[in-house]
């Protein structure tokens, strides 16, 4: 149900794209839609942080993963229990760059006996970290639209990404890569009962929705080719706040299907769970250092709390008191 | 698992970081060698094939001799190979990953490769190798992947596992076989096309790489204390001994046919090689010490006293390899070219380049070794940490066993 | 069993038996009156953009001379015609009906034509060789390095002579075409048109009025290494 | 329990992992029929004693919990409070990706199957509340984007699933983001208090700690007399007479010990571990009359509660002059120790940074704190040599190692206790490696869950820390499980006695008691617990035979 909600909508997108762009309504997918998603994606962005970065942090409550610092002698671990902050933004770094601790993931089984056995289970960081790169490289691989001249980062990683020549225009391992992890992931949500059953149509849209973008882009490279001049005159154009005539450029309906899933995409991010993209850098448990014994951390708005109060408990325990000879004062 | 490679002694890091810098510096040659085309190489129109593909053949017999343990172990239930098996596999893993890596660098446009994929053409045995070696590559993943975690979890390996083993079984056979098929199907190369190359590359694979697996196992249990026993040493030791008896019969056996047919154009390339052609001598010294080489290891390895005592038994291994080494990682690919079918007599010597890419995908090789050997030994070693537990599992064990065969009366 | 094992030999052999089958036939004994002559060469290097590499070790030749011995390796007999045995032999790509170059290529870059020609797709070759080690001939040439270099503004630095046929890249096999790019219009191959003496006659095998299939009826023709099992389609007449 | 009884071992080891066909927010808890698997409410004396709002009396079992009128209203505003308070809630709330990563990585959903204790779908209890109206796409998709109303039976699973967690954090080590749902739980167990929901397990000891100082309500003079047993008790065994010095001001260090370990079994017996340790290095230091718990049940509780029973230790501190604070071997005490101490109750400016007075050792890692955990101050002493240790007086023990969550995963503190039993004795072996260090699986009865009726939960939770040491039990005859936890200590008991049989439970500083040689001692043949040393005994009558003939 949540699945299919989620594919229904993403379909509907690629149906409004053609039937628009079939009724010319160019200018609205083309130009006032990417601004607008453009705006919320901005806006929602930077006031989800602010909600965040409001809310103080109470504690210093990281998960300690290793042996903390301790004994000179004792050997410390400080990726897994960093004490400077040196050592947290490498341990941060870890955990954005390479998702450290998805590597770290097991799966248990329980044979009988009883008896729980635990073994490696690394394909969910493999095909995230297949997914997210692959993600990121085609991102900058796209700059080549909205740029002029294009940098060289962005002709490097093109040459990189095609080294492999197959196929004409040269096919990028980077759309194949995406499909496959992406097809993995979603494969995993349908396929893993104990997934399948967290699961939500908001687990499902963002898998779904990618996919339709990587598999309208693979169509409009190899097979239904667009004409890519078109869409980098309206690529600079957007980015120049003087788009082009749409009309002219006669761009197809399935590159409208590309642009509003995108559209789609950017608009919905800030609304959604992948703004664990900013969250992963905020989290408390993992950018602290396990240094709370060293040094004080400070709780900017302290809470005022009734305790008991040393005279008051003496007051109430004076005969045991004086049976145990204590003398008890302050100073 | 694989974290288990990520921590580990100042020795295990300086190893891996020495590796790396092989690795970088072939990395670098590499690109040279991209940017400007194969002529960094000494290879040339008369000698096309050289170190690279010399190389890819000797170590298809390194991979295929994994097969020498997993027979036993995993067929016949040979026990003592118990330790061993997986140290074999992993062998495995390592050479067939240089053997393509070596593939990929003799390529003239290695961004083309999938064309081998995408336009198969069953005719070229090129086409079977790629197909065999890869299959072999990921049997052997697989079958170390699933024995291996189910050693670690405790629980019995899963039932595909088996068949597959099976299976490797003749594929490990089949690498070389269609190895020696790339050179034997020529007419235009009669120092290969011989109906015998087959075999003789099984026997030499089955010596070389056998003698390897000890040598590395001499080197684990004296660097880590990884013990893969006594016997495994000694039985595997008989194999070489007679892998190696075979192969220099089959080397004869060569060497009579060419010379006693007196057909000129056999007979010049045995001559190349022991003797030198039109004064082209480079391999000369190296097949004699091979030659000689062989002898030394044949007499310490068919004797069974010496074969017993396992610093002579190590440098008989030592012999056997760099031997085998010569043999086929220079004598018999670029003899094959020498003299040209037009009867040239061309020169060739790898250039600095070309050794450095080699040195670098051994390196790599040697890595990917070190790597996996690095699981299997912690893995393997994490328990018992002390020697009263190793004695208290005993007696758990034979508690347990005692109580299986009470209950079972 | 034969007819398995033919066809185990013959695994890609394409010709067909109705339409043209070319063939070239040299007369060593016109070409010997030349003496040092190169016209063929030069012309099929100028028209085919083969570039002229000074190492013998890389060099790239489509045809050329090669000594007696060499070109027919083991036929030389010890009291021969003086100087037979250093003749001079044009040779070039045999288009064997039978080619193990074919045979043995993985990506079928190197493929046979209906006609008999043996020719290349240079987008598909992957540079692995293996078809010169499978050649008995040496026809087959590799560009070890990038045949026509280019400078920064990515122009070739020496301008290929022939604008009108490609040039390689570095890491590909190349050979002697039989000129199938000219076989459509009126030209023949461009050797044949540079040899004065008309050493060399191309044409069609299975065309009974054919120049070549005159010739071979009419004079004793030699090939080269007959006893591989390649079938060679250049003649030699000695 | 007495109603009813655990189930066996063999229904217990059937876990079913299939998740059910409906969804989860289609399935409510059945709570009258899941007994055993929660814990009774609180008599309305102990929150109304701690002045906790709407305190009332109620049972889980009963149809109407007897909320105030406006429940839903107190607890949406005590959720908007705590977004705007914790990051950490907030953050939690909107980041996690349902990647299921942490799901099997909980032992309450590896020993009951139950879909709703994977971390993730504990905290989405409350985070479907939390997009239901906190957030505009719970609003306006509602049950499509996860969201759901406030309900009564929501509460109920909050309560059923909320005290089925022990804070573990071992599910935030694998979350890719880190999220901690023990801090989701915390919240959520805050958010019932507010509308008198509580167990009595929790608010009694809290409430007891808050009046006499620790959990047990051990009264003063209680309190030192059981100190003084001990010391007698440590004479009978050792013979060496031990001063326990109580109240004594001026002292160097304070010694802070859960409650437990002076009053129940078998803390004790690391009690007197202790006291013989501080006695034989002449520890210049005394205990507190009034901070006689270093527990804090109040962690289980809300983060004010905690806040407030933890406040004596500083003020004690300050109280007896000491320079500094040595804590014994407690898992959530520690936790508070060094994760909440200093920020609640600090800065601790009155005292220094710790320096240990037999080694000279400067415990840079507490200056702030000026708290040190004892087996990092033991570590010190062996590493000096500063002790004279036997070790084979732990001969007839063979040892496995149960690392307590909280000072492995909130501390860091792994290789201190390792160190010491290499030390002590010598049949040590691990348990195998996901089972133990920062991958360690609790004792099943952390945060306030040890009560007697949910042993079925108990046991289920337990059951990967069970089979952990079942099997080094079955490989390597393990017959002591050590643990540095008192809250471990008195649960793992009963959890081994079920799933295991023949393991005793141990603290380390027992060991170091069994293994001291002090100056002035009998021959010692018994060990700490006075009870035989095999070997030794037997040595014993060898040589008297011999001397007899
Ligand atoms: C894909 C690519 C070859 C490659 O292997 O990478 C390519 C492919 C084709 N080019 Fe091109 N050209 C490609 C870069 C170029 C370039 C740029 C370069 O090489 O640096 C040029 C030079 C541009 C210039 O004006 O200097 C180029 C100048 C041409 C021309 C000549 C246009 C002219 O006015 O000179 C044609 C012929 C035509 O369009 O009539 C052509 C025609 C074509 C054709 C239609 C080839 C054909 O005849 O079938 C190919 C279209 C494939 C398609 O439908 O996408 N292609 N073509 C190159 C596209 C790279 C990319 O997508 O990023
Ligand atoms: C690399 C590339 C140009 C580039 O700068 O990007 C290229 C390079 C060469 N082509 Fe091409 N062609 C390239 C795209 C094309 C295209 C564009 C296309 O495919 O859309 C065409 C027209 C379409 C086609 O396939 O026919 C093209 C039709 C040719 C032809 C004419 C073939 C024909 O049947 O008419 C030749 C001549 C030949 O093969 O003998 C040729 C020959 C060559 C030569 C030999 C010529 C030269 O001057 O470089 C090049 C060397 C091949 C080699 O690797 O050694 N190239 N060539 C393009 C590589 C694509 C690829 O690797 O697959
Ligand atoms: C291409 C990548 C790759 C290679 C090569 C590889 N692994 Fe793995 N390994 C994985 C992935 C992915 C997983 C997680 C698979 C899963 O659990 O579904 C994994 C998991 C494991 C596990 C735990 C498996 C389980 O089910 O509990 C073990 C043990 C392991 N690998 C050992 C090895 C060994 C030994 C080798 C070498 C022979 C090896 N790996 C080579 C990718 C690889
Ligand atoms: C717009 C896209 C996007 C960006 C940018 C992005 N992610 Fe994700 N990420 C996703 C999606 C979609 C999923 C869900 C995959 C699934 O449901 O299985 C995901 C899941 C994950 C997971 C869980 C593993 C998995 O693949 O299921 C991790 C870890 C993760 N992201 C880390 C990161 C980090 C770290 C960053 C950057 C700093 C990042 N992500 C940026 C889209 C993104
Ligand atoms: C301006 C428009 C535009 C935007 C924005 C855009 N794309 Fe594309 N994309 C294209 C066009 C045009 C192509 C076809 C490109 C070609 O033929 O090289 C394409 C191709 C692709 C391909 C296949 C070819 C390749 O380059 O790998 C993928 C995958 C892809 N897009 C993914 C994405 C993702 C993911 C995003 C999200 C950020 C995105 N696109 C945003 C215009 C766009
Ligand atoms: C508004 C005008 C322009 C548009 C929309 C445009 C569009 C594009 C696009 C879409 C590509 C990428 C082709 C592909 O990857 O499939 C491209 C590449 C290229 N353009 Fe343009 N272009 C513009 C102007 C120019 C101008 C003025 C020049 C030259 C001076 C130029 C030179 C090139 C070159 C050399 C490339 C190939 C380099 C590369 O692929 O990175 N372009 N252009
Ligand atoms: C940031 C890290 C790295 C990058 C970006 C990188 C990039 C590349 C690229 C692009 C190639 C293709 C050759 C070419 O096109 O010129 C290549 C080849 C190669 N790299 Fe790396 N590499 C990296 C790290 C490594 C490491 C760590 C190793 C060692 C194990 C390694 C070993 C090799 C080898 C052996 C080849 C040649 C094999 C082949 O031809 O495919 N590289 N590298
Ligand atoms: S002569 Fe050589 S290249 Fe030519 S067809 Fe025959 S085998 Fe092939
Ligand atoms: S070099 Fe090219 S043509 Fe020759 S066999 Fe290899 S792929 Fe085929
Ligand atoms: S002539 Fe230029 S454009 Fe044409 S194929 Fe060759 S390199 Fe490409
Ligand atoms: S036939 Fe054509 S390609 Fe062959 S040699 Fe003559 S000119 Fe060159
Ligand atoms: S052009 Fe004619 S005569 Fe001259 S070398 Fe060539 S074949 Fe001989
Ligand atoms: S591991 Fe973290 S992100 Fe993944 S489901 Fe669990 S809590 Fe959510
Ligand atoms: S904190 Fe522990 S008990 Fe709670 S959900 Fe996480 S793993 Fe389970
Ligand atoms: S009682 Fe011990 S094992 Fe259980 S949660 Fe607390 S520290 Fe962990």
């Amino acid at each position: 149900m949540n699945a299919l909600v989620s594919l229904l909508a993403v379909l509907s997108i690629v149906v409004i794209a053609f039937l628009g762009a079939g009724a010319g309504l160019e200018v609205l997918f083309g130009v006032v839609l990417p601004y607008a998603a453009i705006l919320t994606f901005l806006v929602g962005f930077v006031l989800r942080i602010v909600k965040w970065a409001k809310s103080p942090v109470p504690f210093r409550i990281p998960t300690v993963a290793g042996q903390a610092k301790s004994l000179e002698w004792i050997k410390h671990q400080p990726l897994e229990s960093p004490y400077t902050r040196r050592q947290v933004v490498l341990r941060m770094a870890l955990e954005v760059l390479f998702f450290r601790s998805l590597f770290r993931n097991t799966k248990a089984e329980l044979k009988g006996g009883p008896r729980l056995v635990y073994g490696a289970d690394k394909a969910l960081w493999l095909f995230g970290m297949i997914f997210h790169w692959s993600f990121l490289i085609i991102f900058i691989r796209h700059l080549r639209f909205f740029t002029e001249p294009v940098p060289a980062l962005v002709t490097g990683v093109e040459w990189v990404d095609s080294f492999f020549d197959v196929g004409l225009p040269a096919l990028f391992a980077t759309s194949v890569l995406l499909l496959v992890s992406l097809s993995w992931l979603i494969g995993r949500r349908f396929l893993d009962p104990q997934v399948r059953y967290i699961s939500q149509a908001a687990d499902y849209f963002p898998l779904f929705l990618i996919f339709g973008i990587a598999s309208t882009g693979v169509l409009l490279r190899h097979f239904a080719k667009t004409d890519v001049a078109g869409v980098k005159e309206l690529g600079m154009g957007l980015l120049g706040f003087s788009p082009p005539n749409l009309g002219e450029l006669g761009l197809s309906g399935l590159f409208y299907a590309h642009l509003l899933l995108v559209t789609a995409l950017i608009a919905y991010f800030p609304l959604s769970k992948l703004m664990h993209l900013g969250g992963v850098f905020m989290s408390p448990t993992r950018n602290l250092a396990n240094n709370n014994r060293a040094v004080r951390h400070v709780n900017p708005n302290p809470q005022p709390v009734q305790v008991h109060e040393f005279e008051h408990w003496k007051e109430e325990f004076k005969e045991e008191i004086a049976e145990a000879g204590y003398k008890l004062e302050r100073d | 698992m694989i974290e288990k490679a990520l921590t580990g002694s100042k020795r295990y890091w300086i190893w891996l970081l020495c590796l790396i810098g092989v690795i970088a510096v072939g990395k670098l040659c590499y690109f040279k060698q991209l940017s400007e085309g194969l002529t960094v190489t000494g290879l040339g129109r008369d000698v096309p094939w050289g170190f690279y593909i010399a190389q890819f053949t000797f170590l298809v017999g390194v991979a295929a001799s994994a097969v020498m343990v997993v027979l036993p172990y995993y067929l016949h239930n040979y026990k003592a190979f118990g330790k061993m098996a997986v140290l074999g596999e992993f062998l495995a893993i390592a050479s067939v990953t240089m053997c393509l890596l070596f593939i990929v660098v003799d390529m003239g446009r290695p961004d083309r490769i999938f064309n081998a994929v995408l336009h198969p053409s069953p005719s070229s045995l090129i086409f079977w190798d790629i197909v065999s070696l890869n299959g072999y590559l990921v049997l052997n993943v697989l079958i170390s992947h699933a024995t291996f975690s189910a050693e670690r979890k405790g629980i019995r390996p899963p039932g595909w596992v088996k068949p597959l083993v099976i299976l490797s079984i003749p594929w490990a056979v089949s690498i070389h076989t269609v190895t020696a098929f790339l050179y034997s199907g020529l007419a235009a190369r009669p120092f290969w096309m011989t109906a015998i190359l087959a075999p003789r590359f099984l026997a030499s694979a089955f010596a070389a790489g056998p003698a390897l697996l000890i040598l590395i196992c001499l080197l684990l249990k004296r660097l880590t204390g990884y013990d893969v026993g006594r016997q495994a040493i000694r039985t595997l030791g008989k194999i070489v001994a007679y892998a190696m008896a075979i192969n220099v019969f089959f080397i004869l056996l060569e060497v009579f046919t060419a010379s006693y047919s007196g057909i000129p154009e056999h007979m010049h390339h045995f001559e190349f090689l022991y003797f030198g052609l039109e004064g082209n001598t480079v391999l000369v010294p190296w097949m004699w010490t091979s030659s000689v080489l062989s002898v030394i290891a044949l007499v310490l390895l068919l004797t069974p006293k010496l074969r017993s005592r396992e610093n002579l038994l190590a440098w008989a291994c030592g012999a056997v390899f760099i031997a085998l080494w010569i043999d086929k990682g220079l004598g018999m690919v670029i003899t094959g070219f020498i003299p040209t079918p037009l009867g040239e007599v061309p020169h060739y010597s790898p250039s600095m380049i070309e050794v450095m890419i080699g040195l670098a995908i051994y390196a790599a090789g040697a890595l990917i070794l070190t790597v996996l050997y690095k699981v299997a030994v912690t893995v393997r070693k994490r328990e018992p940490e002390a020697e009263w537990a190793e004695r208290a599992h005993r007696m758990m064990v034979d508690q347990r066993e005692k109580e299986a065969v009470a209950a079972g009366d | 069993g034969g007819p398995i094992l033919a066809a185990l030999a013959s695994a890609r052999s394409s010709t067909k038996e109705d339409g043209p089958r070319w063939a070239m036939v040299v007369d060593t004994r016109k070409c010997e009156e030349k003496g040092d002559c190169m016209a063929c060469s030069l012309a099929c290097h100028q028209t085919h953009n083969v570039p002229e590499i000074d190492s013998k070790k890389e060099e790239i030749k489509w045809i050329w001379k090669e000594p007696y011995k060499h070109a027919f390796l083991g036929q030389e007999a010890e009291h021969m015609r003086h100087g037979l045995k250093e003749l001079p032999i044009t040779v070039m790509c045999n288009h064997c009906e039978n080619p193990p170059c074919v045979r043995v290529c993985p990506t079928q870059a190197t493929f046979q034509r209906e006609d008999g020609i043996v020719l290349m797709d240079m987008h598909r070759c992957i540079g692995c060789r293996y078809c010169i080690v499978a050649c008995p001939y040496g026809s087959r040439s590799f560009n070890w390095k990038d045949p026509w270099p280019r400078g920064d503004d990515n122009e070739p630095v020496d301008s290929p002579p022939n604008p009108d046929f490609p040039t390689r890249m570095r890491g590909v096999v190349e050979k002697c075409n039989f000129c199938a790019e000219r076989l459509g219009t009126d030209q023949g191959p461009a050797c044949v048109e540079a040899c004065e003496c008309e050493a060399l006659i191309f044409g069609d095998l299975n065309d009974p009025e054919s120049e070549v299939r005159l010739l071979l009826e009419e004079e004793l023709s030699q090939r080269r290494r007959p006893e591989l099992g390649t079938n060679p389609h250049v003649f030699y007449l000695v | 329990m007495a109603e009813d009884p655990t189930p066996t071992r063999e229904e217990l080891s059937r876990v079913e992992y299939a998740p059910p066909a409906k969804t989860w927010m289609d399935t409510g808890v059945d709570i009258p029929n899941r007994r055993g698997n929660w814990c009774y409410a609180s008599d309305a004396k102990h929150p109304e004693y701690l002045g906790q709002p709407n305190a009332h009396d109620w049972a889980p079992q009963n149809e109407d919990w007897n909320l105030p009128e406006n429940w839903q209203r107190i607890i949406l505003d005590g959720m908007k409070e705590r977004l705007e308070k914790y990051r950490s809630f907030r953050l939690f709330m909107d980041i996690c990706v349902r990647c299921g990563a942490c799901a099997d990585k909980c032992h309450f959903y590896l020993g009951t199957g139950d879909p709703k204790n994977m971390p993730v779908l504990r905290a989405e209890l409350l985070r479907s509340v939390y997009k239901r109206y906190f957030t505009k796409a719970g609003r306006m998709f509602g049950k499509l984007a996860g969201a759901r109303d406030l309900t009564i039976d929501v509460l109920k699973e909050w309560y059923y699933y909320f005290y089925q967690c022990t804070e573990c954090r071992r599910c935030s080590v694998f979350c890719p983001y880190g999220i901690d749902t023990a801090d989701v739980t915390m919240i959520g167990r805050e958010l019932l208090n507010l509308v008198g929901i509580n167990i009595g397990w929790i608010m009694e000891p809290a409430a007891n700690c808050y009046r006499t100082g620790n959990h047990l309500g051990v009264r003063p003079n209680t309190f030192k007399d059981n100190l003084d047993f001990a010391a007698e008790d440590l004479e009978d065994i050792t013979g060496v007479h031990v001063d326990v010095p109580i109240d004594r001001k001026g002292a160097e260090v304070l010694v802070v010990v859960p409650s437990a370990d002076y009053f129940a079994n078998p803390h004790y017996f690391t009690f007197l571990g202790y006291l013989a340790l501080f006695h034989e290095i002449g520890l210049d230091y005394t205990f507190s009359p009034f901070a006689t718990e270093g527990g804090n049940f109040g962690l289980f509780l809300s983060h004010d509660m905690m806040k407030r029973l933890n406040a004596k230790i500083y003020f004690e501190a300050r109280r007896l002059g000491v320079k500094w604070i040595l804590g014994a071997e407690c898992g959530h005490m520690w936790r508070v120790l060094h994760q909440y101490m200093d920020t609640m109750n600090g800065p601790a400016d009155f005292l220094e940074t710790p320096k240990s007075p037999v080694t000279g050792t400067v415990f840079t890692n507490a200056k702030a704190t000026s708290t040190v955990h004892i087996t990092e101050f033991t570590a010190d002493l062996i590493r000096h040599d500063k002790l004279d240790l036997d070790k084979s007086r732990n001969d007839h023990l063979k040892v496995t190692f149960h690392d307590s969550c909280n000072p492995a995963r909130a501390v860091g503190l792994l290789d201190e206790p390792r160190y010491i039993m290499k030390k002590v004795l010598n049949n040590f072996i691990e348990m195998p490696e996901n089972t133990i260090r920062e991958q360690t699986f609790c004792c099943g009865g952390g945060s306030g869950l040890g009560s007697d009726e949910n042993m079925e939960a108990r046991m289920r939770g337990g059951l990967p820390r069970a089979n952990a040491v079942k099997y080094v039990k079955d490989e390597y005859g393990v017959n002591t499980l050590a643990c540095i936890c008192a809250i471990d200590k008195a649960v793992l008991p009963p959890l081994i006695d079920y799933w295991v049989g023949g393991v005793e439970v141990a603290g380390i500083h027992e060991f170091v008691g069994n293994a001291l040689m002090m100056k002035g001692q009998n021959e010692r043949l018994t060990d700490l617990r006075n009870e035989p040393i095999p070997h030794l005994q037997k040595r014993e009558a060898e040589e008297e035979v011999k001397s007899d003939a």
